[in-house]
């Protein structure tokens, strides 16, 4: 295993020690391991929190200042953080506005931010709600599953949900923003590599030279089926039509369009994969309002990459332009 | 004797899980990586871990509390799925526990309740691929093994030969909760990490607990 | 060789397409390579020129915009840009301040350069000054070899010399400010794993899974020595010592230091460098006025890092703080 | 016949050059991934290909002109350190060609000239593991074989196997100029990829002008 880490049990809070000495404008927890805005909580503000596992730099952490999360919780690499750290994190942005949770659809995320939200009704009069991603279409939506993943959808989300809260729209506003986006918007991923996960020191998955993974999520997790390898143009192919056939994406004020990175893909590939998504979007009838091109949500050192696709009205492309001043996104401050 | 399972028992049941799963570790985290994401290993030995630690440090004075220790030291160390689904299952174990030493029947109803807290937590079912498909079966021999009489230790041996069955029958299964549900048919083939580990918890029962019974 | 392209001999030309499409806000000559400022030339206002090969990405095209480059040249991969992209990028962004060349000390890089400004000077009035880069301290300084390449500081430069041409400052203190970054910035690299060229197919060196190269450029060329692979703690070390060794670091107003990823490295690793070359800093005395943490100088899918540090006075950390919008430095705009 | 080197040699000596690089494109790449950046091999095979497409769609009228337009097309197609040295190489030679047929004596000195543009424009000297390596002792044979009286083609071959020599020679020098410079004492042992593709340039001179000269 090859990572600029020294012991792979310390890999997170030697992590964000380094956070905290890049980025002096956040506090951090260390104990709780909470990434917190400098100045939270802000009184009268809408509080938004998220978190999960870790190696997904730059979320969650990367994602907390100004116009975005309020904090965010660091679970060990790949694992949901744990509800004392959500109740330390709602505690600490509550502004007597109430607080959002951001949840990605996984069972451990799930169970260990419903527990957190039970804590802090039994402890405190602080008002939470929580919506949960999930954008996945590589996943088959069912009543009887875990159902599909929350992926590239939070980071549109955390935006746009955050830049709401910035301007002072109430919790319940807030929360329909979010609901609004995550209905709105679907994601598709793939993988040319595995990624390691630090503690288990080898590659989750075996993959040929010459082979690749669809529909994989940022976990490492294997994916839905395994291809042969493909030019960019076909890839873009795999990962848009599965978005374009899940919801109606052409007409009305357009869409966000967002290429990811998984960790390992350098931004020559990702710009090359924008390009190639972009034909297939202009093919299929459907207006780019917005796009992000970058590593902002990762799957520690896997090569691949995400296309998430999020349908716009003036409201949202408002709230995406307007201020955001993170680690990870930042414009318009 | 039907009084025997004291704080002292279950503490060396915890520990004896603690031992097992530090030894099978890399076995829970290879199964983990074929269906999820590389972490089961990982994730139930620093909750053993700390759970050992706590019993310690500060050593708790009668059964439900050590299992409260043990769960809430679970819920508040581990995280991702496992964390809730093994505190929840300790916590309520611990709820049907009094302060007393427990006797088999007692012992029998805590494990039911702390399955039955393993399914108002996690929402699977049986046949879903999950530690569920080891736990139920386990219960179920249990109470069965007791009904029929059975002496305390040869009742466990059923309950963790059910699990074990039960954990070598996910291995067919299409998982439809956790993460292995991502995989679609592609989960199916491979044993269900959660499942394992329980099938060691119920291993670890019958090591420490065996000699305790009535 | 896994990558996300289509014909390795297009990657640049597919990429270009991708930095259009998703960044209108900058116009793309596609047939001379060149990414320039939407709104170039600025009357009055010194240009800043550079250009490179590319698989350095962000470098340099994602760093035209306001505050930074006026125009960036992209070469073939690892290759220098041709003089016929540098006179266009040169004749584009001439407002009648006069034109910076921002060259990293690399042979073709030179020359090429060279050539562009002969050519300019034979067919224009345009003044044009270069200013060399060559801050990598695993190379030996001499007389009698190419020098010491043009790494990490190039990167500090492009934004410091930036502010200070859109301050409006004449071209003399442009390129004033330029020398001095260059004279007063040190860096050091390593890498974990090769990188691989599109059009070579396979990784540039072989390095077995329990060693690491340390002293790497940005171009895949092996580094001065391999080493055993070492904790994160040890290899900021055996980055920052031949750093502070080669220039006095402490006292005055401090450091930007700046940990960048090679293209392959996740910003989990990167922080947690920078955590690493924090501490070594703090125990040599030496004060970090400002930070940069993330893959800003990449080379392809490499795995690695390089440390740069660079001494500044008031003026530059004015000069850092100061506005900047481009895809890949943004803030306080 | 001294005057045989008109634009049709030229332009085979040319041809040649760029079926010869595109035939050893990948060793190039290879020995400059040793001890440089993977992409001698990719330049000048795109460089000569630019070359060779350029004399096809506008064919030169004479010596002078299709050295210029190689040289013209080398510089601006190719980027990197061998765009410049090629291009400036091909670009001098022109420059001491008339647009007559040129001797053999003509194209010793224009071969001259061209290697004295290298030095300029890249600041090397033999020994410092480049190019020059092969094209300074190709020069100084070509040179001593046409004083000597040898016919053109048997000057030109001994200038080829000065070229191979020197190229050898390249083995165990460590570098001092370009890319290679950086690994210092790692550069030794391995050959120079531009000393290698100039004496495959002086290979294709005896195939395609051996017939040529006087
Ligand atoms: N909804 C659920 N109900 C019961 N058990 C579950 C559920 N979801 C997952 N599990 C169990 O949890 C195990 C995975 O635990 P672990 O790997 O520690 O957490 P995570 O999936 O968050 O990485 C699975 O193998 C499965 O047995
Ligand atoms: N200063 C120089 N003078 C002469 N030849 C040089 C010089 N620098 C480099 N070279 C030659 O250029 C070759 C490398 O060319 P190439 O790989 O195409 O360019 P780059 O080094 O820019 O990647 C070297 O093998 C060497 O022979
Ligand atoms: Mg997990
Ligand atoms: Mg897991
Ligand atoms: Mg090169
Ligand atoms: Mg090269």
């Amino acid at each position: 295993m090859k990572k600029l880490i020294n012991d792979p049990a310390d890999v997170v809070a030697d992590a964000l020690r380094g956070m905290a000495a890049a980025h002096p404008e956040l506090r951090i927890d260390h104990e709780n391991r909470v990434v917190f805005r400098g100045d939270a909580p802000r009184q009268g503000k809408v509080g938004l929190v998220s978190g999960g596992g870790s190696g997904h730099e730059p979320m969650h952490g990367g994602f907390v200042g100004m116009g975005m999360l309020d904090a965010a919780c660091a679970g060990e690499v790949f694992t949901s953080p744990v509800p004392d750290q959500m109740v330390a994190a709602t505690k600490g942005v509550d502004g007597g506005a109430g607080v959002l949770h951001v949840v990605k659809n996984y069972t451990g995320d799930v169970m260990n931010f419903e527990m957190a939200a039970e804590l802090v009704a039994a402890e405190s009069g602080t008002e939470v709600v929580a919506v949960v991603t999930d954008d996945d279409v590589a996943v088959q939506d069912s009543l009887y599953t875990a159902g599909r993943r929350g992926v590239g959808v939070t980071v549109l989300l955390e935006k746009l949900a955050g830049a709401a809260a910035e301007e002072g729209r109430p919790l319940a506003e807030v929360a329909d923003v979010a609901r609004t986006v995550n209905a709105q918007g679907r994601s598709m991923g793939m993988a040319l590599t595995s990624c390691t996960v630090p503690a288990a020191g080898k590659p989750t998955f075996d993959l040929p030279e010459d082979e690749m993974e669809i529909g994989v999520g940022i976990h490492g997790e294997p994916g839905r089926r395994r291809v042969k390898l493909a030019p960019a143009r076909e890839i873009a192919e795999m990962l848009v039509e599965p978005v374009l056939s899940d919801l109606e994406f052409s007409g009305g004020d357009g869409v966000i369009a967002f290429v990811n990175g998984l960790g390992g893909t350098p931004l020559i590939e990702l710009y090359l994969m924008y390009a190639e998504v972009a034909r297939v979007l202009e093919k299929s009838g459907v207006t780019v309002a917005r796009s992000l091109v970058g590593s902002y949500m990762t799957s520690l050192d896997m090569a691949g990459c995400s296309v998430t696709l999020l349908k716009v009205d003036d409201d949202l492309v408002r709230l995406w332009d307007a201020p955001v001043r993170t680690p990870g996104l930042r414009w318009g401050v | 004797m039907a009084d025997q399972l004291d704080v002292a028992a279950l503490g060396a049941w915890v520990r004896e899980f603690a031992r097992s799963i530090a030894e099978h570790k890399d076995e829970l985290t290879a199964l983990d990586s074929a269906i999820g994401d590389a972490d089961h290993g990982a994730n139930m030995d620093r909750g053993m871990s700390a759970a050992v630690a706590a019993l310690e440090a500060s050593p708790p004075a009668d059964p439900a509390a050590l299992l409260k220790q043990v769960g809430m030291t679970l819920v508040s160390k581990v995280g991702g799925a496992s964390g809730p689904l093994y505190g929840t299952f300790f916590l309520r174990m611990a709820g049907a526990l009094g302060p007393d030493p427990a006797d088999d029947q007692t012992f029998a109803r805590a494990l039911r309740a702390g399955l039955d807290g393993v399914i108002a937590r996690g929402k699977a079912e049986p046949g879903d691929k999950t530690m569920l498909d080891a736990l139920t079966p386990a219960c179920d021999a249990l109470e069965a093994a007791l009904a029929e009489g059975q002496p305390f230790g040869a009742a466990l041996t059923a309950a963790a030969a059910a699990a074990g069955e039960g954990r070598d029958a996910t291995v067919p299964l299409v998982a439809r909760k956790g993460r292995a549900s991502y995989l679609g048919e592609r989960s199916a083939g491979h044993q269900d990490p959660g499942a394992t580990s329980t099938a060691l918890l119920l291993d670890a029962a019958v090591t420490a607990l065996s000699g305790s019974g009535g």
